[in-house]
């Protein structure tokens, strides 16, 4: 195919812009790589963008991407899916937009059990406002916003998934492309939602939560005996975090059993956009009054 | 007012009591006689109790509005009686259980009760039947036939059908009800025709509600995705939508928010699909963010709002036109859009049929303006409508590459003459495609060169005037050349057509000026005909004369009257004319 | 001081008009006890309601009554506190209201640990709008939104405040008054957030979770060994609903020592509704530039 | 266009590189040597590199407005260069680093290059002193000092008072990277006075943004509560009152999402303390339900909408005028509104002052229009303006039973003939009520009787006419009676005045009609002005012509010609001068 007219000026993002050596790369790659191995044909997979640094991932790839709102990513990737289920729906955004700003879309989406990824592109900071404290922001963060340091405890977001009892949890890292990587292949083929829950080095904005910090803390849960197969198990997993010193990632819960959106849709209606509706009789509509 | 041949029902008590079921049965007798029927709704926002009111107009012409009057009213509590006493009819008939209102009734009419009384013991002859008061309401329509004179074939009829599912002993109860509740009425009563109105050769006629013609309008349109979030009164849409999805294969999701409803909506018309949202004036409030996304991305979208009285919270349950102008302007920047406000039960059918069409055409958002009152009136619905009249029209759509023709790269907002650049949906064989809410090149790239902006911005801006072959002009009803024009949009339709006839009582050769597409105007088949009008008053359902206020900026067109009305309920014919006679004749 | 001047028609909704036997006249008597045991001047307390048939009950004690939006009595219950930390601030809210359209602001008040009493009418359903789904009803629940059934997962308030680290989360039945009472008066004087999660039944619309449901369902736990001070325990408490057979009732986890809001700024800042602003002086801030 | 005596300095290069505090320094000497200073920015929407700009204009007259010419172009990378070459005014002055410009310069003008060259080390020179790139910028201008024949002492001055709290080795650092900045110019260039301006007699000022101005004067008026979502260009202003609320008792609460933010506000305005929101288009999307809350409640509000390029996401960092219409109606239903649009750094500190009096006063909800221009433009800030010129009004207060004399029951929405009703706070002794987003009675409950609803929709409206006398009249800048008129609202306000004088010079007798307080509008007062007008031409910095759109509705007033710029930049002077010229004369 040829290439794109040059329509590049000093003004289009044709391609990433986010500051040198952001976590965002990391992610960046780690999806592309992802989804490369599992060969999924690049016009049946989209991509829906947050609004945030984040969030711009989904007009970097050669993948379908649509930039959507902060915080209504989520949403919108369900009616993506749910309109065509052929479509491979994964969701770019931030701990900003998918735990402030939307966190209804998040929790909701867990219990419907929409079969879409997440992938939370979590710096514990607002990056694209430039550095206000999050929902993950830990205690006592200082920016513009809580100039005396937040006194807000943190969201967790595996727990919180858990507690609306999501079907796909885990976590990783930004500065560990290779696990990352294995983890969004195994949330993309999971059927149903799937959250990958990222701690993303944020190199302008957050001093605190740094690669250092991270690689200090993060370890593997499949180098331990830790199987991700009981709900309540996960939790008290995933509330290792709390503490500050001890990220567990991987997938920390898993549950194929049941029964997605999709699921449940596909055996009373045909896929959507499949349907032909030029012909559409409605007279009995008015008949059965 | 003079009465034409027709009259009005009214069944008033108590939420709970089942006056809805009633007005049904009574609207299916008329209509099975040959009677032409419009059926109203008036309740408070509570569930139980509160005062509740159905009325059923019957008449051997079409009539399709509401009017001030009540000729029968069956009172189901004592209260009712104290709330209508002024508002029946001299010569009217006051029909109620003789053990429930303790006041002294009079048969005849006399100064201080210029109507008729008829008791019936309605729940002493249902106890008497199952001891239950289950069949107390098959009692009183059973005396309101013997008060109009209407023989019991039909309702017995009715209620066969309607009872026999559940079973033959509910139905045979129902039969001695009906028949005990007549006869005593007959043996206490001597008969009062005040109507000889028992049978009309009416054109055959659906009875059907604005919730029930906007969403089998939606189904013929192919809507295959809805999701909304529970909002008076635009919830009897998504109801129907849902309950005649697996038929038509679609699926109906309720949200946890309007945000989540109106952008699972948009994401699902991005992917495809024939997408439809709804709310009331609260909820699409909620909605106003993701209607710019729509524009900025030309995702077609359709959103019902169903407007009630504001503002907030207001009056849930009463009819408003006053969202008009905040539809027109919702969301930050600018984008173009469609504003449609259709007036009656074919318009709302085909209006959602011609919304999917601009949506898809223009790649825009659409906005179709309905109310409380429209929503929940059952109104004549001809039976010769060509349900088939509109046919889809998706646009262009591109679903491959080949379809490219050669292997330029798509772009997505390719800038063209008339602003409408080729649509490719996500799945397409071969085609890759970017676009968002940032400001964006023909690739969909954020970009902000402010040479590009300026061309993106004018192709957006440009499909306004790309569409107005699709915008016709204003109808007319009655003379072309009339006295005086009644200028109404969406519901005050018929309520302004009516008044034609009354005015023309008194010598008033008056006609209707409706407009039911609001935005954008097609200025140029539209002044002439504004131009040509003699005397005119413009008839609105809100406080600040919205629509007036956009003739006057895009027409400079200011009617010579204003009749405004918010107080929660519709226009009557007879209140329109009123004013017109006895302020401008 | 003299009655009200007679506004009263068949229009005005001066007093409960609930349906008979609905559950919401326990939470009322219940409401209007604790206050009373209080002994709290009515001046002082401050209703915020949602809107809902549970929201309502703002309307009609003789304390003070803010009727809000659908969703959002918490934020401005919020602002209530902060702008008047002598105010009582109490949310009187629906299942709908506060889990389905206002659930981001639910949880982020409960990591705020602002100083607000949260009485949750969960009734399984939206009443007021005649009987859909809700976020909480049980799977499988049918209604005009949902007539194959719903096949989402409800929501487990108690569960989803203690994810949030809510510092006093208390589940109640509105069919206990005296229990209901009590737990109401602790949330009360509680000293942060403080839910109560009332299983209310819907006699007009909810046909599944009735008086009889849950009378032979709820129990109390301080009848059994269970303490209130452990939040992990609590959680593991709070899940047992989910089994639909046994619900707790009573307070499941309180702590005391986590500053809430109102600490966290009264030493910072006067009391904002007492602070004069007559002559405030800002030359310094052109100054200081 | 002729120069007067006055040039722009533009520093070009990526975010990160510190041009915003180069741009501090330069403003800062020029008001210290008694010049005055406009300082305004350029940059994308993300967060490191892109291309950004800050331009200072300097001139011994006062100016308010940014102008469209470079006169000395510090570039910090070479891609600035490539994008500013053509807009370098003749016999300007480029300033770059050796180094990092490969591409040859030479030192005076030529056909290819119509200015000067001086290229020094910048980076080189730093690195020699502390091995960093660190004190290249302050290099660079010192270089500038050269070339404007500017002495150091004054940069000195001000690189000592403010790096000695850092360091005295920093501040030293500082003043050899200026001083041999400055030699290696003198060495190896010749000296260029375009300008001979390097002293003047300023009256003395504050150099502040927009954001300042407007959280200055909402601390000035006593606001205790802000609660805001962050958004750009907004955000500033929460900054600004987080920054200083231990000072000044307030509490600033970054909220979950906008929603939050505007129900915290009203819910902390209902319980009595002043109370601010603030966003952008995007975030005032979802503030518009709870705006229509503190309408039917009556609860005073202030919200301050800082205006981007729309529509949605659009274009973040750039500015528009886009929102008026959207603000105007935003809400279902009907509810008195002010709109409010300042046009410099004055009228945000007094008008945001107002908009808390008028919101008390009228018990309605207030929409300050600001836009990314105004937010981020340092403008001139007279120092003899009178901070304490706006007095605090709050309004009816009732503070307990004992002030409503007698023992009547507190009415909250008591039936007046102005509409306001006296208003008490929760908390009032002896004093409870009820008040809520349902239509309501006096006493606050829940009531949907039609004749009360009439009263109390006419209630709340009758403010709108109440609060006339405090609504001025349009302020006229220039001649009285001009061949044409400008007109100018909010942020467009400095760039038309200007123009007055380039018109002058071409013996075009023009002034400036500028509207701040955009509705309601004083139709008397303002009707006469207008028709008095010759000829005319609006300024909007958007697409559609809102404001005139609004002209049109409420004045039938049509202005002959309309200048609309949307392309993320605000006006210059010159060219709305040009188009006049060219256009209308
Ligand atoms: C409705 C709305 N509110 C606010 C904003 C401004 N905004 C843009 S990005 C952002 C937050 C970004 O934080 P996050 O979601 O964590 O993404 P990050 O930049 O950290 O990757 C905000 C508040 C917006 N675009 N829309
Ligand atoms: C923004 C908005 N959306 C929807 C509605 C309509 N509405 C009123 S009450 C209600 C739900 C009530 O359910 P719940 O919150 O559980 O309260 P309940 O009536 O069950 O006590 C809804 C959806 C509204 N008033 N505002
Ligand atoms: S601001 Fe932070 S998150 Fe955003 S691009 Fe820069 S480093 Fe990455
Ligand atoms: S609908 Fe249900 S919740 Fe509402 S008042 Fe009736 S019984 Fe109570
Ligand atoms: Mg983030
Ligand atoms: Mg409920």
């Amino acid at each position: 195919m040829k290439p794109k007219k040059d329509l590049s000026s000093h003004y289009t993002q044709s391609t990433p812009n986010w500051c040198p050596g952001c976590g965002n790369y990391g992610i960046w790659v780690s999806l592309k790589n992802a989804l490369q191995e599992l060969k999924l044909p690049a016009h049946k997979v989209v991509l829906v963008g947050d609004i945030g640094c984040s969030g711009k991932l989904a007009y970097w790839t050669d993948y379908n991407g649509f930039g959507s709102l902060h915080g209504r990513s989520i949403p919108i990737a369900e009616g993506v899916k749910i309109a065509n289920s052929d479509l491979t729906v994964i969701v770019v955004g931030g701990d900003g937009g998918l735990l402030g700003e939307g966190l209804q879309h998040f929790l909701h989406a867990c219990r419907r059990n929409v079969n879409i990824a997440v992938v939370l592109h979590n710096n514990q900071v607002y990056g694209l406002t430039t550095g206000q404290t999050s929902p993950t922001s830990d205690p006592g963060y200082q920016s513009s916003t809580t100039p005396e340091g937040s006194y807000e405890t943190p969201l967790n977001p595996s727990l919180l998934a858990l507690t609306a009892q999501a079907t796909f949890v885990s976590a990783s890292f930004a500065g560990n492309t290779p696990h990352l990587t294995q983890t969004i292949k195994s949330a993309i083929l999971h059927p149903g939602f799937a959250l990958v829950d990222i701690y993303q080095p944020c190199v302008t904005y957050n001093y605190i939560n740094t690669y250092e910090y991270y690689s200090k803390r993060v370890y593997d849960i499949t180098t331990t005996p830790y199987k991700p197969d009981n709900r309540f198990r996960a939790m008290k997993k995933s509330m290792e975090i709390e503490g500050g010193e001890k990220f567990p990632i991987g997938i920390l819960y898993q549950d194929e059993s049941r029964p997605s959106l999709q699921d449940n849709i596909q055996n009373r209606v045909a896929p959507l956009v499949k349907q032909s509706i030029n012909n559409i009789t409605v007279k009995s509509l008015f008949e059965q009054d | 007012m003079k009465l034409k041949n027709e009259f009005v029902i009214a069944i008033a008590g108590k939420a709970g009591q089942g006056i809805l079921s009633m007005g049904d049965f009574i609207q299916h007798i008329a209509q099975n006689v040959g009677l032409y029927s419009f059926v109203w709704v008036d309740y408070p926002s509570l569930i139980k109790g509160g005062h509740n009111v159905v009325f059923i107009r019957i008449s051997d012409t079409p009539i399709y509005a509401p009017v001030e009057q009540i000729n029968y009213l069956i009172a189901l509590d004592a209260e009712s009686l104290e709330i209508h006493w002024d508002e029946i009819f001299k010569k009217g008939v006051l029909i109620y259980d003789k053990d429930i209102v303790k006041k002294e009734i009079s048969q005849k009419p006399n100064k201080t009760q210029p109507f008729f009384g008829v008791g019936v013991p309605f729940n002493a002859i249902s106890r008497g039947i199952n001891k239950s008061t289950r069949y107390a309401n098959t009692v009183a329509i059973a005396t309101l036939h013997y008060v109009l004179g209407w023989e019991l074939a039909t309702y017995a009829k009715i209620l066969e059908k309607k009872f026999k599912k559940k079973s033959q002993q509910i139905v045979d109860d129902n039969i001695s009800a009906m028949k005990q509740g007549y006869e005593y009425a007959e043996e206490n009563y001597d008969s009062i025709f005040t109507h000889q109105l028992n049978k009309g050769q009416a054109e055959p006629y659906y009875s059907i509600d604005g919730s029930q013609a906007l969403a089998f309008g939606a189904i013929k349109a192919g809507v295959k995705f809805t999701a909304a979030y529970p909002m008076t009164p635009a919830t009897p849409i998504f109801d129907h939508l849902a309950a005649h999805s697996d038929k038509y294969g679609i699926i109906a999701k309720q949200a946890e928010d309007e945000i989540s409803a109106i952008c699972m909506t948009v994401g699902a018309s991005y992917a495809g699909a024939r997408a439809l949202t709804m709310s009331s004036g609260g909820g699409f409030s909620l909605m106003v963010e993701a209607l710019g996304l729509a524009g900025i991305t030309e995702t077609p979208l359709v959103v019902v709002n169903a407007m009630r009285g504001g503002p907030s919270t207001g009056l849930p349950t009463k009819t408003e036109q006053s969202d008009l102008r905040f539809v027109l302007h919702a969301s930050q920047g600018e984008f173009p859009r469609v504003v449609l406000a259709p007036g009656d039960s074919v318009e709302l059918y085909q209006l959602i049929q011609e919304s999917f069409n601009l949506a898809d055409l223009y790649q825009l958002p659409v906005i179709v303006l309905t109310d409380k009152y429209l929503a929940t009136s059952q109104m004549i619905f001809p039976k010769d409508t060509d349900l088939d009249a509109i046919s889809v029209d998706r646009g262009i759509l591109i679903n491959s590459q080949k379809e490219l023709g050669g292997d330029e790269k798509y772009a997505r907002y390719l800038f063209t003459k008339d602003g409408v650049s080729p649509r490719a949906l996500p799945g397409s064989n071969g085609i890759t495609f970017h676009s968002g809410s940032d400001e964006h090149n023909e690739y969909g790239e954020i970009c902000e060169d402010p040479h590009n902006r300026v061309k993106m911005m004018d192709k957006r801006m440009r499909k306004e005037k790309t569409m107005l072959p699709s915008i016709p002009k204003p109808k007319i009803y009655g003379h072309t050349n009339a006295d005086i024009t009644l200028i109404s949009w969406g519901s005050t339709k018929w309520a302004a057509i009516e008044a034609i006839e009354l005015l023309a009582n008194h010598n008033i050769l008056a006609n209707v000026m409706h407009f039911n597409y609001i935005y954008p105007f097609n200025i140029a088949k539209t002044q002439p005909l504004l131009d040509k009008i003699k005397r005119s008053i413009i008839i609105e359902n809100n406080a600040t004369g919205q629509f007036a206020g956009l003739l006057k900026q895009y027409f400079n067109f200011e009617p010579e009257h204003s009749l405004l009305k918010y107080d929660g309920h519709p226009f009557y014919p007879d209140e329109i004319a009123k004013i017109i006679l006895n302020q401008m004749f």
